[in-house]
């Protein structure tokens, strides 16, 4: 009998719990439980891909009661990803984050990795659960502490960017909620597998079509596809960066996923490509989202803002190719979760470096960075590369299917936009990179004449380890593509 | 008409329902307040608690407590479905009601914050003071 | 049959949520939003949903209600719509 | 804006009312919704579970998973507004009232704090009289409220209500003692430290018994793991339930306290309504 698979929820939750305890009893505790829970659920996390791997999917039913009953965890290939990305980046992150939580919630420690764990158990939990009640359950523990740690950084503008979000964040799980429950009424079930089962009979049902309609807009709001992103940009570039790291990469991205698992088991590629006739219209929809987050992103003048709309370009890329009603299209989204969760944690734990020690990252701070903090940004170029799509990087492989897929679709808009906004990548980036480099020399700085001594200023060794691991998986993740797609991504599309 | 009744009286109840979350919805769009959008939020969130208990109910059935268990040891009159009302409906909402009042909470102390920092709830006037810095 | 009762308190309930929306004063938004969720729970009870009703009374009616005037005591009672 | 939502909420609502199109009837007793799960619910629950209320059962048992998560928003969002609100920065300025007299004394000196008690007493700017029927009839009411309160904890097997219910119920007892004397009372009664730690402790009560099970061999949240432990092995999935209630009780009393306190003193848990 093993239990791993509610172990990799129960680990970080326990340790949400003692930590708060602590929290109050003795602050220097929470640190090490965090670091052991996480450590846990990553364990676990490794031993159920492996698993899965070896002899296909696993099921678990929670509280032993048989699956349409109780609830149960289902983790098939897709699962076993994505959950792997979510622990391991989340450990990463906690090992990198020791000194930005220090430096920006000071005397909230304590509550921070709480709140921090209980956001990962919920992103983990939204992503093994096979059930569709238990999902709204957990989004909402992972929007209800992506909220308050939006107002926990910035006093000033926090809390207000927050209930903005709170007030969208409510309409997307309401409606979520509401696709649920058209659902449950035409099916009596809440199973994702058993509804399933019952949807293949009646597919016909003006019921049915609202459902879908219901959950993919609560999906998308939740997201952050284009009309729906408003509140993405604020909210991210306000949370503390310890935060902002692990939100960044990982909330859309398993947002996204929802989405596929949604379309792929529940209602099924059939039901959606062949009876409804929506595909069309949602691939333009993120051709749009695609060029107007690059045209959004072109006009910040803060590292982090502009990153934040590059995200909202990103899910532009992968709600297009799961929409493009091919193989190609759906398996270059799935590739591209894995790929851009990396690309944008390994963007933000640079950017999480360069706020360690400037505190600040309007373009206008950040200029001879490139002598100041060299691996840092060697760890940054690397991540651009990868978001532009330069070819050893994990980005280009990702890009390549998406782009394949929408010559197979005949949909060459997307094809365009996608090129398009990899030059606008390119132009943003190297913007920066320009910043950073060259201006200091021409403007002079008034000190005096060390050109070639500028004082290095890196940030501690453990972020710098974080970066630096991170950056060989962008380089790992883009040789071994070829293999995930074999091993775990054609596989689960059968 | 004799037709009308019969669908009005299946169907009231839905109708009604979409009305108050059209209600809720409305509120929270386009209301200026900000606590007022939070009641907006509020109804919204009880419109769909009130949808999913409607799909539980069933008529000539009572409340979904099995009635003559008390201590249940060993058999019982057997005991039909048809009876109780479907208990999973209830079970979800009561889930739900707990997520919205903990959203609530949490949307009240950040009204507060925003209170103390600029003084007003007033969306318009919020967004003057934002653009003023 | 209890569609009478059910539908005679829907009712309320639509008149309590427009009247908690666009009355020009929060208090009696508060409480208007009270009556409103203590109808709702009544709603429930009829429907036969009587945890639901209990918990829409103690946290509706009850706890939300006190969160929502302790709010306005702290920030303020004014609104322009 | 107004016009904007006015046009999202009518396209919302006519898809809404378009769903509504192929409904079952309100009540209809053959509906899918009420015939495919929840049959199974009624007709075995008891044998299964030995719980007469299905609610309960469904909520605590065959969903347990979702309660748990439930029972840990409930505990975040008592985090949030500490986290928010809770202002940790002594005030500048006191002011005491000397009861026989009525003197008002005010202190400028942040350090300096006088014993308050028969003498002296605490005041704030939005201090009023204590008024003696408000205070006599709360005293004589609040432990009724709360013994009210554990009871419907520990008779949610059996009738409606449950740890969440009790919970509130417990918590705005609680609330009620600081509305009708003052805040200060309530936080002497009850630190704050207590009632962080009680949020936490109360969800991990809930989380333990689901993880023993798990340590004696069997699933996650399978109260039947427990028989070696429990002295009425026939019941042990109510008694197993009873166990989830009470920390659903716990964390829910301290979380309400702790919204309430924060909110209403804006963190700084010295003057409230």
């Amino acid at each position: 009998m093993d239990n791993y698979p509610a172990l990799i929820v129960v680990a970080p939750l326990l340790a949400a719990l003692f930590s708060g305890i602590f929290s109050w009893v003795e602050e220097r505790f929470t640190y090490p439980t965090a670091l052991i829970g996480m450590g846990l659920s990553t364990f676990s996390a490794y031993k159920i891909l492996m698993r899965v791997l070896d002899s296909g999917t696993i099921q678990y039913k929670m509280a032993g009661w048989l699956p349409p009953m109780g609830i149960e965890y289902r983790i098939d290939l897709l699962n076993a990803m994505v959950l792997m990305l979510i622990s391991s980046i989340a450990f990463i992150n906690l090992i990198a984050s020791y000194r930005n939580v220090e430096q920006e919630t000071n005397d909230r420690k304590g509550s921070f990795y709480t709140i921090y764990l209980l956001f990962v158990t919920g992103l983990i939990g939204v992503t093994a659960t096979g059930d569709l009640f238990n999902l709204y359950v957990l989004i909402e523990i992972t929007s209800l502490t992506s909220y308050a740690m939006v107002a926990l950084a910035d006093k000033d503008r926090g809390p207000l960017a927050s209930l903005n979000y709170i007030f969208i964040g409510v309409i997307g799980a309401s409606f979520y909620l509401l696709g649920v429950g058209y659902l449950y009424l035409k099916t009596g079930s809440l199973n994702m597998v058993d509804v399933a089962g019952i949807l293949s009979g009646i597919e016909g049902s003006s019921t049915v079509l609202v459902a879908f309609i219901l959950c993919m807009i609560g999906i998308w709001i939740k997201m952050a596809l284009f009309p729906m992103h408003v509140w993405l940009p604020n909210a991210y570039s306000y949370a503390p960066v310890a935060f902002a790291r692990v939100v960044a990469p990982l909330m859309t991205k398993v947002m996204v996923y929802v989405m596929i698992r949604l379309m792929v088991t529940v209602f099924g590629l059939e039901y959606i490509f062949n009876t409804l006739n929506l595909a069309d219209a949602v691939v333009w929809l993120a051709t749009i989202a695609i060029i107007a987050g690059g045209i959004m992103a072109l006009s910040q003048k803060n590292l982090k803002k502009m990153l934040t709309y590059i995200i909202v370009c990103e899910i532009g890329y992968m709600v297009g190719g799961a929409w493009m009603g091919n193989q190609l299209g759906m398996s270059g989204a799935i590739l591209h979760i894995l790929n851009d969760a990396l690309m944008t944690f390994a963007l933000f734990l640079a950017v999480g470096n360069m706020v360690y020690k400037l505190k600040k990252v309007d373009f206008i701070h950040l200029q001879g960075l490139f002598g100041k903090m060299p691996w840092t940004m060697a760890a940054f170029v690397l991540a651009a590369f990868s978001i532009v799509g330069v070819p050893p990087t994990c980005g280009f492989f990702s890009k390549w299917y998406l782009v394949l897929g929408a010559f197979e679709a005949g949909a060459y808009h997307f094809a365009a936009a996608l090129i398009i906004s990899s030059l606008i990548c390119a132009i943003l980036f190297f913007k920066v990179f320009e910043i950073c480099f060259f201006e200091p020399m021409s403007e002079g700085h008034g000190h005096g004449d060390g050109h070639g001594e500028v004082a290095i200023a890196e940030a501690p060794v453990s972020m710098l380890i974080a970066s630096g691991l991170i950056s060989i998986s962008l380089i790992a993740t883009g040789l071994f593509s070829g293999t995930i797609m074999n091993k775990l991504i054609l596989p689960f599309l059968g | 008409m004799t037709d009308l009744l019969p669908l009005i009286v299946a169907k009231y109840n839905y109708w009604l329902y979409v009305i108050l979350m059209m209600i809720g919805l409305y509120a929270m769009i386009a209301k200026n307040n900000l606590i007022k959008k939070l009641v907006g939020m509020n109804i919204f969130q009880t419109a769909i608690i009130l949808f999913y208990v409607s799909i539980g109910y069933k008529t000539e059935a009572t409340i979904p407590i099995i009635q003559g268990a008390h201590g249940g040891h060993g058999s019982h009159a057997a005991i039909h479905a048809a009876d109780y009302i479907n208990p999973l409906p209830h079970v979800l909402m009561l889930t739900a009601i707990v997520v919205s009042v903990a959203t609530f909470g949490v949307a009240m102390a950040l009204a507060v914050r925003v209170y103390q920092r600029y003084q007003t709830l007033e969306e318009d006037e919020l967004r003057m003071r934002l653009s003023e810095e | 049959m209890h569609w009478p009762i059910d539908l005679i308190v829907l009712t309320f309930v639509i008149f309590c949520a427009i009247a908690a929306i666009s009355v020009k004063d929060l208090l009696g938004t508060a409480i208007l939003f009270g009556a409103y969720s203590f109808m709702m729970c009544l709603l429930w009870a009829v429907m036969g949903a009587v945890d639901v009703a209990f918990t829409e009374a103690s946290v509706g009616a009850g706890v939300s209600t006190v969160f929502f005037v302790a709010a306005v005591f702290r920030t303020s009672r004014r609104t322009k719509d | 804006m107004k016009f904007l939502g006015f046009i999202i909420v009518c396209v919302t609502g006519g898809l809404l009312l378009y769903g509504t199109g192929e409904f079952p009837g309100w009540g209809d007793p053959n509906s899918p919704a009420s015939t495919h799960l929840s049959n199974y619910y009624i007709e075995h629950i008891i044998e299964e579970t030995q719980v007469p209320n299905l609610v309960t059962a469904v909520l605590a048992d065959y969903r347990g998973f979702d309660t748990m998560f439930e029972t840990a928003v409930v505990f975040c969002a008592g985090l949030a507004c500490f986290l928010l609100l809770r202002d940790f920065r002594p005030k500048k300025e006191r002011f005491y009232r000397h009861s026989p007299t009525g003197i008002i004394l005010h202190v400028k000196n942040p350090d300096k704090i006088l014993k308050t008690g028969k003498e002296f007493e605490y005041m704030d700017k939005d201090w009023v009289p204590s008024d003696l029927i408000i205070k006599t009839v709360c005293r004589i009411l609040i432990p009724f409220i709360q013994i009210y309160a554990l009871y419907v904890v520990a008779h949610g097997d059996f009738s409606p209500g449950g740890g969440f219910q009790g919970g509130v119920i417990f918590g705005s007892s609680l609330i009620l003692l600081a509305i009708s004397y003052n805040l200060k009372t309530l936080i002497r009664r009850i630190k704050e430290k207590v009632l962080g730690i009680y949020a936490a402790v109360g969800v991990l009560v809930y989380v333990g018994i689901a993880a023993i099970c798990m340590l004696f061999g069997k699933n996650f949240l399978d109260y039947s793991a427990l028989i070696p432990i429990v002295w009425d092995p026939h019941h042990v999935r109510g008694l197993g339930m009873l166990g989830v209630e009470i920390g659903v009780g716990i964390a829910v009393t301290a979380v309400m306290a702790i919204i309430y306190i924060n909110i209403v003193s804006e963190g700084r848990h010295d003057e409230g309504l």
